[in-house]
């Protein structure tokens, strides 16, 4: 493991990692926030789920250092006396349970299909791309929108597990043409590569060839586009959450605390909502840093 | 180039005819219209009355067939809910949002092409890294926060700003503008800035990522060999080539302006189709919502339509593509 | 003659995290007017860098660390932007390698010609198209006044390569330093093109500076070659004694191993090995470690540029003062 | 179609008798590409169907252990008939016989595999045909590994040390990345990658014109010294003359998809016969009179989409007569080598 | 005098019989009259209708007021009276249910009629304040004679404009926009407000309609958001007017099915033992839930029906005490010492805060054990839901429409037969002798009599724990300085009471 990593510092990116002070600085604030969300059930001083815990008179405390603030909550407490700084470590679990699954899936779905379109091309790309249009023309708030509905009239009584799924494969269904998009243009140019072409003289089988020789090089662009995509998909799940459709609010992510925070940024308790925005920003922030940071790195002229 | 424009026309219908068929098949499940419909005390006879008096009862496909026939004659018979012709409570709606998608639109190319450029050609510098960190906040904020923030910082602090609808209109024929008055323009600020914003910052990284590409490739160093001035090189050379790719991802950003209009309009109660729709979600106002994501589908197709021809205008490669040759 | 160009121990270094590579080391040449100069080298060796550095379009990180370019006598290396601009395109052309990559696809030659001429010389519009239009019959291109207004990839590569030597002489210059012009072309294209930099050369009396790897053009168009190794010029002298009797042993080599088309040989002299990577350069001479003569002042003393016979080599077996081992 | 299916005897580029068929066979090979319009553009803009003949025609034989040069303007189709031969497309009319069996038919069977481990390619860029992202050693040793030829990792590396020193590389190279080395040595890893089953017949698309001359020369040795100790038989594409003198032991010309000449390399560069045969000849650039001015071939490349009537060179040629631009010159035995020309056949040149 | 009114909601038509709303019906009220209208205290006093009275115990006989002119003119005469209850029966209209049991509608002379109905019909008089009366003339010449029917894809005139005997005419109408109304220069009765001109705006978004209301650009503004009542009242140009509402907020739970659904108790049903519901009631910390969630703007109640209610019996409005450790113990008793899982809907944008409240109710619930899986949704899909009788436990509001405690009885406690009783009685509280009772107080027109008759119903229904009552939300309105307006507390905004400060 050391090694790996002793490896990799050493390598091309990870030179241009260690001399970006921006990268490191957002790497370093990825892990925190990761760190919170992963062991959030033993950093955060509370357990905001836990209904019963939950003192209504202790809602809408300030944080600990305005006047009526207590000790005990730290970044103060939202309109049902959950701890700010606990809900923002489960929320943020939640955010990025969300957004990297979705992601993911998204990202899945997106290569395997843009691989198959651009490699065998004919009519299976002719209809994949048609059906990238149709999706393209549901954009990606109204799918989220429509599936969000539609899973909640399906499986209307189960609601924890289900909601996530739901809100999950909505962003998901509504992600994964770009990526589709992307990784079809690549395998086209990548496709008629010589290296590709001595594969199949050599007889190795299609399939093998789209897996092991072409996948590995249209790779490049698709984490790019993940790393602002987690982002987005976050924000995504934040605006449902807006429309009403969102996680349900025993379990609030990062998304549900900003919007019911936003109802209280009139009545002063500004809390409640610019703490999770300011975590949801420094996720999106390093997410998009490295990001952009990565595509530099892995662009061989820039280096 | 006809042919080029028939089968995108094609495409589009199948496009559109495959979009209703999904909304129509998730109406299957967002409500029960008939609910809302009948008041308190209905009793499950008359539910039952009205469901089929609504067509609600036959099978999917010939709820669908109906809806497509009429669709196609413009015809998406009156809201469940406000018992208004959907085709008028649109045509009521759109200007309005589309002034809006435009003017952000505008907004977002208009500060984001420069802001891109300057950061690439300045990459590196304080100002281009300032300018690429701000902009990172525009993705990483809800719009609804922003929209909400913006309205207390210029209407309820500062008072510059109204916080609600879209002000004094002017009907020219049926479209009723808001861009014709002092008081319409006033009125537009906040909301467009609020819509303008995500995509502005993704505007500025695209083409700053572009630019940055176009600037390494071979005809910009031989333009530079030739000893143009560098005004033409980066603006008469670097910039219109960067411009093609943009074109097709602001095209596809205007489809989602339109769409992300729901969020902004429901901040600032902005009277558009976005508002319309999301309160048809909560009612389950089927009629509306079928008109409305078939519109949607339409200006997508109008705008892929659109961009694709501006290609054409753009890059003298394709003219000869779509003309037949090779 | 006064030389028109003169490199003087230039030096061209690229910081990387692993040290600072030198890519050119030392190099000084010059050119008459009116004279081909070829230069040839393996792939890698320095020769696009050297073109590069004279008119002062280094890819940054790439820097002149010291030396100087002089043209007409005057020093070009250190000018700012704007006062090197008129030099190039003006006073030194250059041509590039890739035909197909070198023209903005998205403009008609004929813009950007008239924008070259416009950008030099003080001329009208249309006598800045009525120029371009001679040139591209200069450059034998039929029908040039109609086919002006072409995009690039309306013309087939020879065509392009012939463009693009038309712009890069559009505003006259002095000095044309053309970049591997016919690598990517078909022989007889290749002839053409070779055909018009000789009659540019004999009748406008410029100077060409010709990269090339194929030693039949160096052979058939040059006064003299300059060869290069590893970031050093390893000789330099008049055409046919470089061919026929090159002094230094990278050369012979280099000879040796070209395929030729009258003797009968079953196998190709060829120079075991591979040139060194720039951040591993030999002490020494950095032929040494390849060379079949190399002694032991070759391995810890870099040789000058010597008189040998009609050519200058960089190589200690010229040594007159020094006694050269068997 | 007017060109003739192999005369059993008398095969281009036999020499001394031999009995057995020969190891490579092209038999009327043709390769179309259909470029048209999009049907909705064909009938709206009542544009024709535009068919591309690539290969129009091509019959050559090449014995085991000697090598077949092929040269040729751009576009002439001399990739397309390497790629026809290595099953990567299938062709329109003709076959493709390798040692005596149908090549085509085979690929698409269950022998296919087999057949694919005798034939092999060397493609024209050391940089794009070697995957960026796999190392030397997974890269040669992919082949053995897809036909089985080995069992077990430490046989596979010592195969694969095995073949990269026959190419003058080392095992010390085989953890690298081609990016790690030079155009000379990455076209050797692909020489390794395409020698690693022990293939009978190896098709070389320019695999050296991304080269310098010291390279080449590198690389050409190895060909050669691998054929003497493998006896491998070679089709070698080129428009590098010089190159293809060195290598061939007949020399195929083709303009147009189609094979004008086909003669010993002696013959051909000592008398070329077709007038293209001989423009192309005299615009190569000599090396050894600097200064002299050559003549490039005159005239404009022809448009493949819409080729001439008759002869196919016939806008260009200094010898073109009526007949000429009427009717296709056949590939002939004339004056000891296949020519297709009817000034030669009239005895007018 | 203008004045700028926004709602979180729009009226969906100009159609007074097209939607049984209550926003719908009081902006309507001001463009039309019924034969009845209430008063600031929400006493009937009279509109169109000088005075009424029973004949028969069938038999309702109003006197029309003379001297009335829509406004277009036409005067209103009997037959108007006739041809809208009439027109409320026609298809597409929602107000079926206020003439359902209607026998006749007779025209005695042109300005006195007689309404008979099936049985005898007490609270006649205010179910009629809801039905508004339209011109016959003017519905005639405008093909508006029914309200619009959705099916058939036709609009209907009156939709979209409106010619009423109401104080304020129709001027403008932009549906989900704005709508401006006038001044009525003819108006019958008295117009005890000085505004000539009202802009009504729907305002959805709650910061944004606080923020239109801070910066000036509304006058009236409702609801304020509890939370931000503080922030209006600290505001120099605008204060928060609270006050009870009528809307009753109130848990029900399943005592029909044999097994609960969406439980961990399966083969049986918790809720249909006493015990269980009792210690849900008394685990339920109302003080918490008016002191935090609400902001102090509830009055928590012990009964189904508030004050202002005709019925309301103030001995009745006791809760049972709060008590944590007597609730786990009776839930002990009950079998569940572990407590239980069960599933609660709510929805999240109907009523005051109520996602919040069902979400302080579970947290209540879970120190007594019981776990809630609390699924909070939309009104779109929370009400077919919960109407389908898809759940276990369940939040409502309920607001008597009729302003009398029979309909809470009659939709709520009644045991659910299928001609509308217990419609509203989503977990199926079944006592007959309150059906017994909600059947007699239909029928009888003695106040004392009817009233002992509400008291006793209301008492078995809380002894048996029917339901789980809460509180009755509090109206907040949000209003600026300059203007003066009366808050009815059935949420009521009639312009013809609003008064704005001159110089302002
Ligand atoms: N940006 C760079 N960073 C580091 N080294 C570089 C860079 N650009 C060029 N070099 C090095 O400079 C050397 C000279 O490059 P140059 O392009 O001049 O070679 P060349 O002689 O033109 O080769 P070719 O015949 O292949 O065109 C090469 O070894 C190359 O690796
Ligand atoms: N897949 C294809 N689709 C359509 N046309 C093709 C295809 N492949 C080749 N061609 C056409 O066939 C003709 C012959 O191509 P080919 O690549 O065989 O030429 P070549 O002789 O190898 O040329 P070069 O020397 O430039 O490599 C060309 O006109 C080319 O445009
Ligand atoms: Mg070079
Ligand atoms: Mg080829």
């Amino acid at each position: 493991m050391r090694q790996l990593l002793a490896r990799w510092l050493d390598g091309d990116v990870g030179y241009s990692f260690r001399t970006s002070p921006v990268a490191m600085l957002a790497a370093a604030i990825a892990i925190v926030c990761l760190f919170c969300a992963v062991f959030a059930g033993w950093v955060a001083p509370h357990n905001p789920f836990d209904l019963t815990t939950l003192e209504l008179g202790d809602a809408r405390r300030p944080p600990a250092w305005l006047a009526e603030g207590s000790r005990k909550y730290l970044l103060g407490t939202d309109d049902q006396g959950r701890d700010i700084l606990s809900a923002l470590m489960y929320g943020a679990r939640i955010s990025l349970v969300v957004g990297v699954v979705s992601v993911l899936l998204s990202m899945v779905i997106g290569v395997s299909l843009g691989l198959l379109a651009g490699f065998r091309g004919g009519w299976v790309d002719a209809f994949l791309m048609r059906l990238c249009d149709v999706m393209l023309s549901f954009p990606a708030i109204l799918v989220a929108l429509l599936i969000a509905g539609v899973g909640r009239a399906l499986f209307p009584n189960a609601p924890n597990t289900v909601a996530f799924g739901v809100l999950i494969l909505a962003i998901t269904l509504a992600g994964w043409v770009q990526y589709a998009r992307t990784v079809r243009g690549s395998t086209l140019v990548e496709r008629s590569k010589e290296y590709v072409q001595a594969a199949r003289v050599t007889g190795v089988a299609p399939l093998r060839i789209m897996l092991r020789h072409v996948l590995p090089n249209v790779l490049g662009p698709v984490l790019v586009l993940a790393t602002i995509h987690i982002a987005t998909a976050i924000i995504t799940e934040a605006t449902l959450s807006f429309l009403g459709v969102g996680v349900p609010p025993t379990s609030p992510s990062l998304g549900t605390l900003i919007q019911v925070g936003n109802n209280y940024l009139f009545s002063g308790e500004w809390w409640i909502t610019v703490f999770p925005a300011v975590m949801l920003i420094l996720i999106a922030l390093s997410v998009n840093l490295l990001g952009d940071w990565l595509r530099d790195a892995l662009n061989p002229r820039l280096r | 180039m006809l042919a080029f424009i028939l089968r995108r026309m094609l495409q589009a219908v199948v496009v559109m005819v495959t979009v209703a068929f999904i909304a129509f098949l998730l109406f299957q499940y967002v409500g029960d219209p008939v609910v809302f419909l009948l008041g308190q005390d209905a009793r499950p006879e008359q539910i039952r009355e009205l469901r089929s008096a609504l067509g609600l009862d036959q099978p999917f496909f010939v709820q669908f067939w109906h809806f497509l026939g009429n669709a196609v004659q413009g015809e998406f018979g009156l809201s469940l809910r406000q018992g208004a012709k959907v085709s008028r409570l649109i045509a009521e709606r759109f200007p309005a949002t589309l002034e809006l998608a435009l003017i952000a639109a505008l907004l977002a190319l208009l500060v984001g092409v420069p802001m891109g450029v300057y950061a690439a050609l300045r990459r590196g510098s304080f100002g281009s890294q300032l300018f690429m960190t701000l902009s990172l906040l525009g993705v990483s904020l809800p719009t609804f926060l922003i929209g909400i923030l913006l309205i207390l910082v210029f209407s309820v602090t500062l008072g510059w700003f109204p916080s609600f609808g879209r002000g004094q209109t002017v009907q020219v024929g049926w479209w009723g503008t808001g861009l014709a008055t002092r008081d319409g323009w006033h009125h537009i600020v906040l909301p467009s800035i609020t819509l303008a914003i995500f995509q502005l910052t993704l505007i500025m990284r695209l083409v700053r990522a572009e630019m940055l590409e176009v600037l390494r490739t071979d005809y910009i160093k031989f333009a530079r060999a030739r000893g143009l001035s560098n005004r033409a090189i980066h603006f008469g050379h670097a910039l219109k080539n960067t411009m093609v790719p943009v074109m097709t991802i602001t095209g596809l950003q205007l489809g989602q302006l339109i769409a992300f209009a729901i969020i902004t309009e429901t901040v600032f109660q902005w009277p558009g189709m976005g508002l319309l729709f999301i309160q048809a979600v909560t009612f389950a106002d089927i009629p509306v919502m079928a008109c409305y994501l078939c519109l949607i589908a339409l200006i997508f197709v109008a705008i892929n339509l659109v961009v694709d021809l501006l290609y054409f205008v753009v890059d003298p490669r394709l003219r000869v593509a779509a003309a037949g040759g090779h | 003659m006064n030389p028109l160009l003169q490199v003087q121990d230039l030096v061209v270094e690229f910081p990387t995290r692993r040290g600072t590579l030198r890519a050119l080391d030392r190099i000084s040449f010059d050119i008459a007017p009116g004279e081909i100069l070829g230069v040839v080298g393996e792939s890698g060796a320095g020769k696009s860098l050297t073109g590069a550095a004279i008119i002062g379009l280094l890819e940054p990180p790439g820097r002149i660390a010291s030396g100087q370019v002089l043209l007409e006598g005057e020093r070009i290396d250190n000018l700012p932007f704007e006062r090197m601009r008129h030099i190039r395109g003006r006073r030194i052309g250059a041509i590039f390698q890739d035909p197909l990559t070198s023209l903005n696809p998205l403009y008609t030659i004929g813009r950007q010609l008239e924008e070259t001429i416009r950008a030099h010389l003080p001329v009208e519009r249309a006598e800045a198209r009525r120029r371009a239009i001679a040139l591209l019959e200069e450059t034998g291109i039929a029908a040039a006044d109609e086919r002006i207004d072409h995009y690039p990839h309306q013309f087939s590569g020879g065509m392009r390569q012939r463009v693009v030597i038309a712009l890069a002489l559009a505003a006259e210059p002095q000095l044309v330093v053309a970049d591997e012009p016919t690598t990517a072309l078909d022989v007889s294209i290749q002839a053409q093109i070779i055909q018009l930099l000789k009659r540019i050369c004999r009748e406008r009396g410029a100077a060409v500076m010709l990269i090339t790897h194929d030693m039949g053009v160096i052979a058939e168009t040059c006064d003299r070659v300059a060869v290069m190794y590893a970031g050093r010029l390893a000789e330099i002298g008049p055409v046919h004694e470089v061919i026929h009797q090159p002094a230094h042993p990278y050369t012979m080599g280099l000879m040796a191993s070209i395929p030729d088309m009258e003797g009968e040989r079953e196998r190709l002299n060829q120079i075991d090995g591979a040139m060194p990577r720039l951040n591993a350069i030999p002490s020494g001479c950095a032929y040494n470690p390849r060379c079949p003569r190399a002694f032991e002042r070759c391995t810890h003393e870099r040789p000058e540029l010597l008189n040998a016979g009609a050519t200058r080599a960089a190589c200690w077996l010229h040594d007159a003062h020094a006694e050269v081992p068997g | 179609m007017d060109s003739l299916p192999l005369p059993s005897g008398e095969r281009a580029g036999v020499r001394g008798a031999s009995l057995e068929a020969p190891l490579v066979q092209a038999i009327d090979l043709a390769r179309t590409f259909d470029v048209s319009a999009p049907w909705l553009n064909r009938v709206l803009e009542r544009k024709p169907r535009q068919l591309l003949h690539a290969v129009d025609g091509v019959s050559f034989a090449i014995e085991k252990g000697r090598t077949l040069g092929l040269v040729g303007e751009s576009g002439c189709g001399k990739s397309t008939v390497a790629r026809l031969l290595v099953g990567l497309y299938a062709p329109t009319r003709g076959s493709f016989r390798f040692d005596g069996q149908d090549a085509h038919a085979a690929f698409r069977s269950a022998e296919g595999r087999k057949l694919r481990r005798r034939i092999q390619m060397i493609f024209q860029d050391p940089y794009a045909s070697l995957n960026p992202r796999w190392t030397v050693e997974d890269i040669v040793g992919e082949p053995l590994k897809e036909h089985g030829l080995v069992e077990g990792r430490a046989a596979l590396r010592e195969r694969v040390g095995e073949l990269l020193s026959s190419v003058g590389l080392g095992l010390q190279d085989a953890a690298k990345y081609p990016h790690q080395f030079s155009g000379g040595q990455r076209q050797r890893i692909s020489i390794a990658r395409a020698i690693a089953t022990h293939p009978d017949f190896l098709v070389c698309d320019e695999p050296t014109s991304a080269l310098d001359v010291s390279v080449q020369a590198q690389v050409l040795n190895i060909m050669k010294d691998l054929q003497r100790r493998l006896g491998l038989t070679y089709l070698f594409i080129s428009h590098n003359l010089a190159v293809v003198r060195h290598v061939s032991d007949d020399v195929g010309v083709m303009y147009l998809g189609r094979l004008v000449e086909v003669a010993p390399k002696q013959q051909l560069f000592a008398r070329p016969q077709h007038p293209y045969t001989r423009m192309l000849l005299d615009a190569i650039p000599k090396m050894h009179d600097t200064g002299r001015a050559r003549t490039p071939v005159q005239g404009e490349v022809p448009n493949p989409l819409n080729p001439p009537a008759g002869c196919a060179f016939h806008p260009r040629c200094p010898h073109a007569g009526a007949r000429c631009k009427a009717e296709r010159p056949a590939l002939l035995e004339l004056r000891g080598v296949r020519v297709a020309c009817h000034a030669v056949e009239e005895a007018r040149i | 005098q203008a004045v700028r009114i926004a709602n979180q909601g729009d009226a969906l038509s100009m159609d007074p019989h097209s939607l049984n709303e209550s926003l719908q019906l009081d902006v309507l009220g001001n463009i039309y009259d019924a034969l009845v209208l209430r008063d600031k205290d929400l006493s009937l006093m009279p509109g169109l209708a000088t005075a009424w009275k029973q004949t028969s115990p069938t038999v309702w006989r109003f006197d029309l007021r003379k001297n009335v002119q829509f406004h277009d003119g036409t005067p209103f005469t009997a037959d108007d009276v006739l041809f809208s209850m009439a027109r409320t029966q026609a298809d597409g209209s929602d107000m079926k249910s206020y003439t359902n049991d209607f026998k006749a509608v007779r025209k005695v002379d042109s300005h006195t009629v007689e309404i008979e109905t099936n049985k005898p019909f007490p609270i006649l008089p205010d179910m009629m304040s809801r039905v508004m009366i339209m011109s016959k003339k003017w519905c005639e010449d405008n093909q508006a004679t029914r309200p619009v029917d959705r099916r058939k894809g036709i609009e209907n005139a009156a939709s979209f404009r409106a010619n009423g005997t109401g104080p304020y005419r129709l001027r403008e109408r932009q549906p989900g926009v704005r709508t401006t109304f006038v001044r009525n220069g003819n108006y019958w009765g008295k117009v005890e407000g000085n505004v000539q001109e009202v802009v009504f705006t729907p305002i959805g978004n709650d910061a944004t309609r606080v923020a239109a209301l801070l910066s000036g650009e509304i006058d009236v503004m409702e609801p304020v958001p509890l939370q931000d009542v503080d922030r209006v009242n600290a505001s120099p140009n605008a204060r928060a007017l609270t006050g009870p509402e009528l809307r009753t907020i109130f848990l029900g739970m399943d005592q029909k099915r044999d097994e609960l659904l969406y439980s961990n108790i399966k083969g049986k049903n918790p809720f249909k033992d006493k015990r269980v519901r009792q210690a849900f009631y008394q685990a339920i910390d109302i003080e918490g839930i008016r002191k935090t969630v609400m902001r102090g703007a509830s009055s928590p109640t012990g009964e189904m029906v508030g004050n202002g209610i005709n019925g309301f019996q103030p001995d009745l409005n006791k809760r049972l005490p709060y008590d944590p450790e007597g609730a786990k113990k009776l839930l002990t008793e009950a079998g569940y010492p572990n407590g239980f899982e069960v599933t609660m809907n709510c929805p999240n944008d109907r009523y005051v805060n109520d996602s919040r409240i069902c979400q302080a109710v579970a947290a209540n619930l879970s120190r007594i054990g019981v776990k809630i899986n609390l699924a909070a949704e939309t009104k779109g899909t929370y009400f077919p839901k919960i109407l389908r009788r898809d759940t276990s436990f369940y939040l409502l509001g309920w607001t008597p429409s009729t302003v009398d405690a029979h309909d809470p009885l009659n939709a709520i406690m009644s045991c659910v037969d299928d001609k509308g009783a217990g419609q509203f009685n989503l977990g199926a509280y079944c006592n007959p002798k309150v059906d017994e009772l909600a059947r007699k107080v239909q029928a009888e027109t003695d106040k004392t009599k009817r009233n002992a008759m509400i008291h006793e119903a209301f008492k078995i229904h809380q002894d048996d724990i029917g339901h789980i009552p809460l509180h009755q939300q509090a109206l907040a309105w949000g209003v600026s300085k300059r203007v003066e307006l009366v808050q009815r507390p059935d949420n009521n905004i009639s312009f013809k009471w609003i008064k704005v400060k001159s110089g302002a």
